[in-house]
Order: structure tokens, then C-alpha cells, then sequence
């Protein structure tokens, strides 16, 4: 489960980023205050070749769900997309969205299948969110 | 208006005519190539339907506030118009010529314009087509087959003239 | 049009699947309970290489609307994505959104190029849905 | 920035198109008629090759925020591809979407990398646009 893939950590104020609603953001999470359905969405943009890191066959994005009653994160949306980038530069960005049906209290994350992957550098190009119907 | 009898929101229509929720009535739909701009009354006057505008069309009668974007064809990747839009088509593209259609997908709703093979120095067994590449035959008359080329006789020196050439091209007097 | 394309059939009731506020699930279709503005979106994810099957050049996945009162089906949202995979594993996540006008008992659908290459094993990979704004 | 990049223009009146609860369209801008957070998003459908045009490596879109009160875009979203196509016909969407907090008068673009790669030709490959929360 999307456990083992390394979570996302994420800027929550600077730029682009807000919190609102009651929504909060800890410990790498989105916090869902209210239960509902949200419309969940995130974009990571992967990037290559980095250094000393032999070329991956593939990228994957994971949104999941973590319930303090349920011990095993619930994969919620994931995109996988094989790569044939034969080491010149490459990007490809993976997008995520859909309405899921959420409990106050729930926790939403991003998991991916390499960090050192993800370009980082500008909050356009990987970014996070949910809001309520 | 609201329908008065509720159960008569939905009623099955005779063939051809429509159901309009805002006249609680069947209505004849609109003509290909327009669309509903005012919808019938439940007082007894028709649907009023408006042309389709430049650029958009209606292939069937309809009862649609709105007339569908006519597709464009993609002229920098090689494509031609076959027909224009009209009213009541779409557009419909094809290749430019001197090339052919290779489909994306089963329905071709996708394809690509690819330029036809040339053939140099070969017959043309089929010429290429809107759907097909020509199909190249064997070498034309005075010219030889070497190395999955065909080249014209007269121009090998006699020492370059090896076996297939002189088959082909006739011996020494063809220099 | 999409309709010569092969039509998926989703479940609605199992796992992360729902149907809400009217919005129901049949013969394959989402039904519109009310006319408005929807916010319409689908993910299909394509995999492949599959058993004698020689190599798509392309995949297509395309949201298609079906109006009683007119017989063509009417592409809303269409995503062509090629492919240049020679033979290894591949995976290609196709994602579709966008805020469309419904009329109560339109009905949504989505088409794919080839129903075979369609990853359904899971539900976090190939989902769709719609929301009333 | 975007803004050297070519700013795409819209249709926004015929087919699918429309605007509305007073979201207008002038000068290739949605224009944003009250504050708020919205959901933003854009669909690009790239594709190649085309006439006397050397093969690209990649293709990016953007959706670039201009405020009358601050003389540079801010980019709000990127989304970029790159490319190993070697000739053959093909086909790129690269789709956008996340909620951005707007203010009235803020008018909203999308930038690509080149016009002349974008494929205008079907209103459903194409496509922008913008909702309130």
C-alpha cells in the first residue's frame, strides 16, 4: 500500500499555498475538519536524470487516506506512467482528481515511489489540494 | 410553466416529436442545421428555431439551445478539407496530396498524413491513395537493382557495371 | 464519434464507489437527475504489453454525452495520448475534467480506444464522476 | 515568465463553450468577476509533427494569473512533457487543475511553449476554464 512509498511533505503558506475552511495541514497531512466529500486533487512533477540514481522504468503518484480507526492507509487515486527517457533531461508531470467521501478527522497525503524524483523547485509545478462540496 | 399534472412531466412522444418540459407538451423538434432558440408554448405556438451559426452544425433534427463547433482540419500536419462544414455536416478531412492516412485509432477518428513513397526508379505497382502508400513494383526499363536500389544504366562506368547491371542493362554497348 | 469506440462499464456501489444527490449509475452511463452545471471527470489508466495483441500506436479515452432527443452521442472531453513503448511494460494514465451544461437525463459515458488495454484491476487507477456546481 | 510565452486564444461562445454568472472572456483572459477561491483548469492537446518544423523536446503549459496592480503574471500552474517521438505522428494532453484564491479584475491565461504545436482543431481536446467555490 501506498505506505511504503515515501510521503510528500508540503509548503502550507508561503506563495500559492493556503489553508482555509478548516483545513488544516500537519505532520505532512491534510486535515479534514468536516465530514463530506471533497474533491481531492494533486499534481507532482517528476524529473530526470539525477545524480548517481540509475534510470527509473516508471513514476507513480498516490493520494491516500489515512482514519485513526483503521490502521492501513486506503489508496485513494494513483497514477503510474512508465518512462523511455534513455537519459537525456525528462519530465512528466501526473495529475490526480476526483470526488472521495471523507470523515472529520480523516488524513489525506501524497505518496510517490521516489522523492529525490520530484521536482520541488517551484510550487506551480507540484502542488496539493482538497475542497468541500 | 410547470406542468399542472405532474404525471404528465414525461410522456412518451408520437415518433419525430419531442417532449418540451417548459410548454408540458410533445413539439416538433428543429430541422437539422438549426436549433431551439425559443421552445414552444404550452399555449399552442411552435418552437422557434434559429440557423446554426457560422462555424457550428446540426446533422439531425434537435431540440438543443445550441448548435455543435464545427471540427477544423489540421493543415500544418499535412490535412485537406474534402468537404466544408456546412449547417448540417461537419467538416471532413483528408490528406494533402502526396500523402496518405495512417489511422490512430480503429475508427480513425485520429489519423496522421504521411507522404507517399516516390518509387525513384521503380514501376509503380499501385499508386498511393487517401487511405494507401504506393506500392512500388519492380525497377523501371534501363535501370538495375543493386543493394535494394533502382539505378539508371547509362550512368555506371563500364568497370562499376557488375552482374546485375548487365543483365539488366544490356552488356558493354549500353554505356 | 465516440460512439463506434467500446463504452466502460464502472462499478458504483463497492469500495470508494458512490452515487450521490440523485446521481445514478446505469447501462453504463451516469444519469443527470438535474439540469445545471456539472464538473465532469474520468481517469482510465491504459497498460499493456497484453496477450496476442500486436503494439497500439495510440491510446484515446473520450466523455461522451447521450441525449434522448438526439440520436449522435456528443464528445464533451476527449485525451489522445501516443505511444512509443517497443514491447516492455507500459503504463499511461489519461486524466479528463472540465465543467459542462446537463440537462436532466443526459446521460455521461465513457468511450476508450481499446476496452483490452484498460487497467481495471484497481480502483484508484481508472475512476470517473461528476459534480453539480 | 509565462508571458513570453504565446497566450492561446479561446473560443467562447460556440459548441461547448460558454461563460457564465458573470465570468467573462476578453483579450485571451477569463475575467474574474468576484473575490474568491476557485477552481481553475486547462486542458492543452499538443501535436506533432507538423510542416518545416524541427522536432520540439518538450512542451509546457501554464496557467498564468495577470492583476491590474502588479505589472508581472504570476504562474499558477505548469504543467511540462518531454518528448521522444523520432518523427511519428503524435499526440500530447497535458491537463491542469487546482483552486486558487482570486480577486475581482484578475484575469486568467494560459501560455504554451509554441501556438503552433497546440491541436485546435476539436473543441473537446482543448479546453479552459474556471468555477467558484
Amino acid at each position: 500500500v501506498g505506505k511504503h512509498m515515501p510521503i510528500l511533505q508540503w509548503e502550507d503558506k508561503r506563495g500559492l499555498a493556503f489553508t482555509k475552511n478548516n483545513l488544516s495541514y500537519s505532520s505532512s497531512s491534510l486535515v479534514i475538519p468536516v465530514s463530506g466529500d471533497y474533491y481531492v486533487y494533486a499534481q507532482v512533477t517528476f524529473r530526470g536524470p539525477i545524480e548517481n540514481y540509475s534510470e527509473p522504468n516508471s513514476v507513480t503518484e498516490i493520494i491516500t487516506k489515512v482514519t485513526d480507526s483503521y490502521p492501513e492507509p486506503t489508496r485513494l487515486l494513483t497514477g503510474t506512467k512508465t518512462l523511455s527517457e534513455n537519459g537525456k533531461r525528462w519530465f512528466q508531470p501526473i495529475y490526480l482528481g476526483a470526488v472521495v467521501s471523507l470523515e472529520a478527522g480523516d488524513k489525506l497525503m501524497v505518496n510517490v515511489s521516489d522523492i529525490r524524483l520530484v521536482d520541488y523547485t517551484k510550487e506551480h509545478n507540484t502542488f496539493f489540494g482538497a475542497f468541500l462540496l | 410553466s410547470r406542468c399542472q399534472n405532474r404525471h404528465a412531466t414525461r410522456r412518451l412522444c408520437p415518433a419525430g416529436m419531442n417532449w418540451i418540459k417548459e410548454a408540458c407538451r410533445c413539439c416538433d423538434p428543429c430541422p437539422a442545421g438549426t436549433f431551439l432558440s425559443i421552445p414552444c408554448s404550452s399555449l399552442g405556438n411552435d418552437s422557434r428555431c434559429d440557423p446554426c451559426p457560422t462555424g457550428t452544425f446540426r446533422a439531425q433534427p434537435n431540440i438543443f439551445t445550441e448548435c455543435q463547433a464545427c471540427y477544423e482540419c489540421d493543415h500544418q500536419a499535412f490535412q485537406n478539407v474534402l468537404s466544408n462544414c456546412s449547417a448540417t455536416s461537419n467538416v471532413a478531412c483528408g490528406c494533402k496530396p502526396g500523402h496518405f492516412r495512417i489511422c490512430l485509432d480503429e475508427q480513425c477518428s485520429e489519423f496522421s498524413c504521411q507522404p507517399c513513397q516516390t518509387c525513384a526508379g521503380r514501376l509503380i505497382q499501385r499508386p498511393c491513395s487517401e487511405t494507401q502508400d504506393t506500392l512500388c513494383g519492380s525497377c523501371k526499363p534501363d535501370f538495375y537493382s543493386e543493394g535494394g536500389e533502382c539505378r539508371p544504366c547509362h550512368k555506371p562506368s563500364p568497370d562499376a557495371c557488375g552482374k546485375e547491371c548487365q543483365t539488366a542493362c544490356g552488356g558493354s554497348d549500353s554505356q
